[in-house]
């Protein structure tokens, strides 16, 4: 069945024990991101300090993808450098532009390379985006804040 | 809406033979095509009226003595009776056509203004215009943006938990100051069948116009304009077996007659000067530009056909599916409607909420099983939001719709509950 | 329209078995189509096209997480790439799909008013916009009205004798107080190809946009919005071979971006609450209700057929055709050709005068030959009073024109002559 | 040829050698009528005196039939009673109307008969009708203007 694609195991348990979840505090910048077609909305708060994500904090309503995505965006972010959290973005959104056909970089992706089947559907695409857009927009915004240098390449 | 005479019964083997995608495998299941209220499908004679309309007849309309321009006119002209007849207006005359509900809905938005020489129209602060909380985007946002423009008061009535107008306040939402009320026929997203004749009367008490968004009745309901008593209805062609790109506005000759042309081109004028302009006569003076003809002629096909097999049997049909479904639905422990659980004026358009499992996942592991359903804010998110939802599933049905259908739902949400337990 | 490059040749005969309708017979006689100007005629591969949407895929788009919602989605958004690549379009994105060119024309000409954020958007009193006396009607009529909605001044550029726009005002009427320049490219009724470039470099001089209404240019000539250089560019699929009911405006990004909704409903909007609403970024937001799905597949389709055919060798075909038609004419005593007589710069769309005859009596006498031609003012009455003529009789060509249906037309003006000697 | 049925000899006639044209006064009222989709413009003036039609003067650009439709008008309501004149309106709208299926009263539209051939071209029905609408529409004013009373039945 198509399905098991799409709802890999991975994605199911970061859906149902979501990592890193709720709103922390203190936070350098807060993104709200809304799916306008499906109602998605996410809260994201980021910390960043020494070229450092410090925290990536979240408060997701959703679907399972959606959810998940979150959930795996804090696995790989969380005490990541600034330039590594803009990589793994890149390596995010080229993998949900790809339809399926890009062969992601586990080295890189982690869990989110569980993440391949949904791109293969374009109306969940934008739910595993949904995060990423949030953190990207938040992260930048922290690092204005921090008056820390966004490395050029990806900003 | 009188439905006293016993409907004659529908043969919905018959219908479905008509709808060729109804043929159709989806993910290895047989379709079962349960989102009619987003657009419905389309059966052969009205495919085969556009294809003929093409292969045969087409030309620019109005402007021309040629033989194909002549007989794409009377196509155009002939469809725009077809349509008349189906709503019950009293002249062709009254019926404009239009892109879509959407469109038409903006159209008598834009009759009103600060400078709108008939005082019906004339819109400024201090008036008001009246919603409801369970509109469809097309009959909120176009009221907000006219809102914006002049500084009038957009108002709204409420929603009951059972998912009913809430008319406790009417007299108190529409008074003299209303200028119009504009009003949802048939919820999209709840089922609701309105109780539109109390609010007309309440509002023609206090001389404001009422506008009624027909876009989920016209396809579904019997609907005579002269019985429901409004001034304008809004419907459009993609729900009621005829093309996208093509919709209706039907308002009583003499506003169309006070209303100022909203789109301006060719054919909708009398006389242009580089100076200035004179317009033509309703309806044409709303459709400016060249009009989707092999649309109209595909919507006049539409009309023949829902007229053939009947709309009292087209309803007596669906409501006895949403018997069905409701009763079917009520065996799912997870599911809690969102909108009427009994049959007093509702249709077959059912939203519901499985607990613990967002709607985006539901449709998704329904479309697995070829169950097609919509997943979403149905286009209405206040509602969602009255509601405490971020969304909806939807199961919407229409003449074609078979009870295996909602027993294919019904087996597809077993599925859902394997997935996610 | 740069044609060095040899055009590879059109086979006519070949192009023709692809439109059902021209083996028709009209009062007896074989159709000689010559009315393309006013609407195409349609290949089979368009016709298939929407025939097989809507009997396999057919579903609402963009709110969908099912099969055939995705499809339809896909079939939707892969239609627009297509009609971007084929006007050169940086981005899909830069492509609004409307019904017509008549409403790309009045979504530009709403954006624009008294209280635009964008200072390129804000018009009022001592503002111009400046058009030509050669526009078709929906590039005057909405202008006319923006003027008088919001007190600027409308200017236009005159036609000389031999039926150019006379430049020579140029830069006494595209000033600092010109906002907007919009100019036909191509005119429907002249047949003159307008030298937009100049236009172009003296409105941008000025800090004005430049709107070019491509209705017929589109069709015929190869068109690529980089090397136009305007900022808005109009069109309407049913000109080329695409359904009625399907148009688009091509405008820069920043300009889109920059543009506040037009019509209000679903699928524009980003958060809906009642007491307010934002709005989806471009094209979406200007893509109000259920857009014409299966008519934006029919011009993607249609898009694919010219290109397959290839631009270069349509406008070739036709140049031929213009050369062919107007020494023919020319044999007719009694023919006044309105607009150029030469082939620079101008297309196979030639308007002319009978001595004697009044056009909608040539048009008949025409018609009982099966020789369709448009007779009237071609929603350019300002261009037939510079004229001095009520109306003209008009024969256009497109690529499945033949000089065996020109022949035919000369043989009819022959019958003209007899029947009102 | 179907055409003979449109361009009977009658009507080429009429549009040859066009009847009582030409603008003429004194006249109680004038009437311009366009038919925008083809350009076609007539100037209409009539004078009523003692109830009947004393003179019906005009000016037309337009097409064949649109002219010998002025021409033919002309004759039939010149000196007519404002009454029969209304009648002949009547009648003549009915033809037209018909779409080709409607038998006319030779005795009542005398040449107009000629016109039954036009009714069965949609296209060409409005030039027909346009200098009756222009001439029904100065006579209701002229009356009005003579304050002469206009027949119930047809007002
Ligand atoms: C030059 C020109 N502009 C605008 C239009 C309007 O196009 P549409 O009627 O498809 O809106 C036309 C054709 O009718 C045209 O030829
Ligand atoms: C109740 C209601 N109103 C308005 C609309 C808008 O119709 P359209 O998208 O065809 O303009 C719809 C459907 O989408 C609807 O269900």
């Amino acid at each position: 069945m198509q399905l098991d694609q799409l709802y890999q195991e991975i994605i199911l348990d970061h859906y149902k024990h979501p990592r890193g979840c709720g709103l922390r505090a203190p936070y350098g910048a807060e993104a709200h991101h809304v799916n306008p077609t499906c109602g998605d909305e996410i809260t994201l708060r980021v910390r960043v300090g020494g070229g450092r994500v410090e925290d990536c904090s979240y408060d997701a309503t959703g679907c399972s993808i959606s959810q998940a995505s979150a959930s795996v965006l804090f696995e790989l972010v969380e005490g990541a450098s600034v330039e590594e959290a803009l990589r793994d973005h890149g390596a995010f959104a080229e993998l949900m532009a790809g339809r399926g056909t890009v062969e992601p970089d586990e080295e890189v992706l982690q869990d989110a390379v569980a993440f391949v089947g949904v791109a293969r559907y374009p109306a969940r695409v934008k739910c595993a985006l949904l995060p990423w857009m949030a953190f990207k927009d938040a992260l930048l915004r922290a690092v204005g804040a921090a008056d820390e240098r966004i490395p050029a390449k990806e900003g | 809406m009188t439905r006293t005479i016993p409907a004659p019964t529908l043969d919905v083997d018959r219908v479905r033979a008509d709808f060729p995608i109804l043929a159709r495998l989806v993910n290895g299941h047989p379709l079962a095509y349960l989102d009619s209220a987003a657009t419905s499908q389309k059966p052969r004679p009205v495919l085969d009226a556009v294809r003929e309309y093409y292969e045969r007849h087409n030309a620019n309309v109005a402007r021309s003595v040629h033989t194909l321009g002549t007989e794409a006119t009377e196509a155009y002209e002939g469809a725009r009776a077809k349509v008349a007849g189906f709503i019950g207006a009293g002249s062709a005359d009254e019926v404009v056509f239009t892109k879509n509900s959407t469109e038409s809905i903006n159209l008598v938005a834009h009759a009103f203004s600060s400078m709108a020489a008939d005082p019906r129209f004339r819109l400024g602060p201090g008036d008001e215009i009246v919603v409801s909380e369970m509109e469809h985007h097309s009959n909120l946002v176009p009221w907000q943006l006219l809102c914006q423009r002049t500084g009038a008061k957009l108002r709204w009535f409420g929603i009951t938990e059972a998912g009913r107008l809430d008319l406790t306040d009417l007299d108190r939402l529409v008074t003299e100051r209303t200028k119009l009320v504009a009003l949802v026929h048939y919820s999209n997203i709840l089922g609701t069948i309105n109780p539109t004749a109390t609010v007309v009367a309440r509002a023609r008490q206090v001389g404001a116009l009422t506008l009624l968004d027909a876009s989920q009745s016209v396809p579904h309901l019997p609907v005579d304009v002269g019985v429901l008593g409004a001034d304008f209805l809004a419907f459009t062609g993609h729900k009621m077996c005829a093309p996208t790109g093509i919709g209706g506005l039907w308002a009583r000759a003499d506003l169309l007659e006070a209303m100022p042309p909203f789109l301006g081109g060719g054919s909708m004028i009398e006389t242009v000067l580089m100076t200035g302009s004179t317009y033509a006569p309703p309806p044409a003076r709303f459709e400016a530009g060249t009009p989707p003809v092999a649309k109209a002629v595909g919507l006049g096909a539409a009309v023949d056909y829902l007229r053939g097999i009947g709309m009292a049997a087209v309803a007596e049909h669906e409501k006895r599916l949403t018997a069905y479904a409701l009763d079917a639905l009520a065996t799912v422990p997870e599911i809690r409607i969102i909108g009427p659980t009994d049959l007093v004026d509702r249709g077959a358009t059912i939203s519901f909420a499985f607990a613990g499992v967002h709607p985006h996942d539901v449709g998704q592991v329904l479309d697995a099983q070829g169950v097609q359903v919509r997943v979403g804010h149905h286009c209405a998110r206040p509602t969602c939001a009255r509601f405490r939802v971020p969304a909806t599933t939807r199961a919407s049905c229409y003449l074609y719709t078979t009870t295996d259908e909602i027993d294919a739902l019904v087996r597809a949400l077993a599925v859902v509950r394997k997935v996610f337990a």
